[in-house]
């Protein structure tokens, strides 16, 4: 078992599409509370997961609260780490200018290599 | 027949399978996650070109709205819950989920 | 026109209790008469009264309770199901029911429609 | 509404693979009850639904019960139109000797125009 | 080894939680400790004491249970996820507690490895 | 690291999005749906044997033996639930869900 004074590396990959599941939405809960344990905390948006962060996002209509603009506030909580795939944007036919956050834009081989070095993994 | 499809073409194979089942004239409607599909310039717009040549083609536009899609594949329409149901007073309907 | 639906998936984890909501809100503003919601698969987490969302969410199960008692709709859990994933009568919501397969065979026979939201 | 002497055609669409979730045991209890009301049934296999009817399935090791020869079971509640799409069955690398039951292979062009005769389908 | 579990499905509809089951026995038989199971999203209805499976099929709750009192496997329940699905202290099985998300980020620190299991 | 896979690789994309951020050496196991992706001679047989030039790759048994999975592509190797446990001992953990 790690000693108190170890601090864990702990990454979430956001795999899903915001609103048809909840698993984005509670990813970030999970992410957020995560943020007050001053662990190393790294994000990572691959396929569907972009989705989340993408603008003009308006629930209203289908009456589930929305909260894209949640991912904001991860800066304001220490979680600065957040990386997006080239080609899972591209295929999307999307480009960082379409997202609500500043983010990293990584090649899969770089995130790959990011992914190796954690002590935990969880997919959202 | 009506085919709703509701999963994103992105992570799971329910779009391309249900449009080799499709009969000509037949509309599809994407809801849910299922309107990825139909945002303009992505991998499946040219698959959504081909089967308009045959087939109305529409997304709901309350799963679009909550989605930020703000362009949407030229030719595909744009429906709400009322026209939802406008579809389904029309067709029987076939729900691939 | 007479509509059915068949839900399969529970509350709030995926998108489908909501776009089942939306139609049938939708179709009985248009008129039609939304016979019954059939809850089956996980569906049958519909059911539960014990849901405690937050505050500046909706209630799901409201909304089930709200089309029973004001728009006539019967809300039926598949029992073999609800047996399996622990809703039982103790734990219904109001205007909601358990009952068998048989009765979603009746509403696919009774109905001009029936339609499945699922995931 | 139609009269109580009106048949329906009722088409029930095996689409996912057993195990994994429970769509097609449930689906197919779904089926057995159906069975009983003299409707006009049909059960087509689409996709990952094929390997349902897979020979072999011994779940003992999952310890979940396994239901593969209940389909079996259909013929004696006079469910006898069972299709299976070709392409599904090809590109998963099986032929109708690998499955447990007597099936007719069609294309999906024939499965759709089938499809289109329903009054109602539901997928599992 | 100290080994975290987190399960993201609910009990039948996925194999998840057999899976986690599963796993979690063969890494106490090996020696190893399995320190606790967190359930998140739907996995947090793997806590209901009211489910009633058939008789010649598995009893998934009894087995969280079982994990609780015979290896000391902590059975938790994220509040919030709970909240929204109707799991609460009166339904909750045998050996299991309802809990916050930073008990989670506990686990996370204090074992050597965390698996998830899900959809 | 450890990839597990528990998805059919035919209905999701999981398996072959894995594939692209896989690193040289680390084991990938099939599991549940997953294991699909492992039967041999299907549309997938390919994809593994290019993954096993930098991989090992494995197929939980159970969940083989389960699906009436009797032959997979050559190189793959069966795992009970105890040798699911081995690996995760040598390994850190990244589920793919």
């Amino acid at each position: 078992m790690s000693e108190d004074t170890d601090i864990r590396k702990i990454m979430h990959v956001m795999r899903r599409a915001p609103h048809g599941s909840i698993y984005s939405y509670e990813g970030l809960e999970m992410i957020l509370i995560m943020a007050a344990y001053e662990q190393d905390l790294s994000v990572v948006f691959i396929g569907d997961g972009v989705y989340a962060l993408k603008k003009d996002q308006d629930t209203t209509g289908i009456g589930i609260k929305g909260f894209s603009k949640t991912f904001m506030a991860l800066d304001g909580y220490d979680v600065e780490k957040l990386f997006v795939d080239r080609a899972s944007l591209e295929e999307r036919g999307l480009t960082e200018d379409d997202l609500v956050v500043d983010v990293e834009v990584m090649e899969a081989s770089e995130i790959g290599r990011l992914m190796t070095e954690q002590d935990v993994v969880i997919h959202h | 027949m009506l085919h709703t499809i509701n999963k994103s073409p992105f992570e799971s194979s329910t779009f391309e399978t249900c449009v080799r089942f499709l009969q000509p004239g037949d509309p599809v409607l994407f809801i849910e996650d299922g309107v990825y599909a139909a945002q303009a310039g992505n991998r499946f717009s040219s698959l959504i070109e081909t089967v308009m040549k045959n087939n109305p083609v529409f997304a709901l536009k309350p799963d679009l709205d909550a989605r930020g899609i703000t362009r949407v594949t030229e030719g595909v329409g744009s429906v709400d819950y009322e026209g939802f149901v406008g579809l389904v007073e029309e067709h029987q309907v076939n729900s691939w989920l | 026109m007479n509509i059915g639906i068949l839900l399969k998936e529970g509350p709030y984890n995926h998108q489908a209790a909501d776009t089942a909501y939306k139609f049938a809100e939708a179709a009985i503003a248009k008129g039609h008469k939304v016979d019954a919601i059939f809850l089956y698969n996980d569906g049958v987490n519909n059911a539960t009264r014990l849901g405690d969302p937050p505050q500046d969410d909706r209630n799901i199960a409201a909304r089930w309770t709200m089309l029973a008692e004001k728009h006539g709709v019967e809300v039926l859990a598949c029992i073999a199901a609800s047996k399996r994933r622990g809703i039982n009568d103790d734990v219904m919501i109001d205007g909601g029911e358990i009952t068998g397969l048989g009765t979603l065979t009746d509403i696919a026979i009774r109905n001009d429609r029936l339609l499945t939201f699922g995931d």
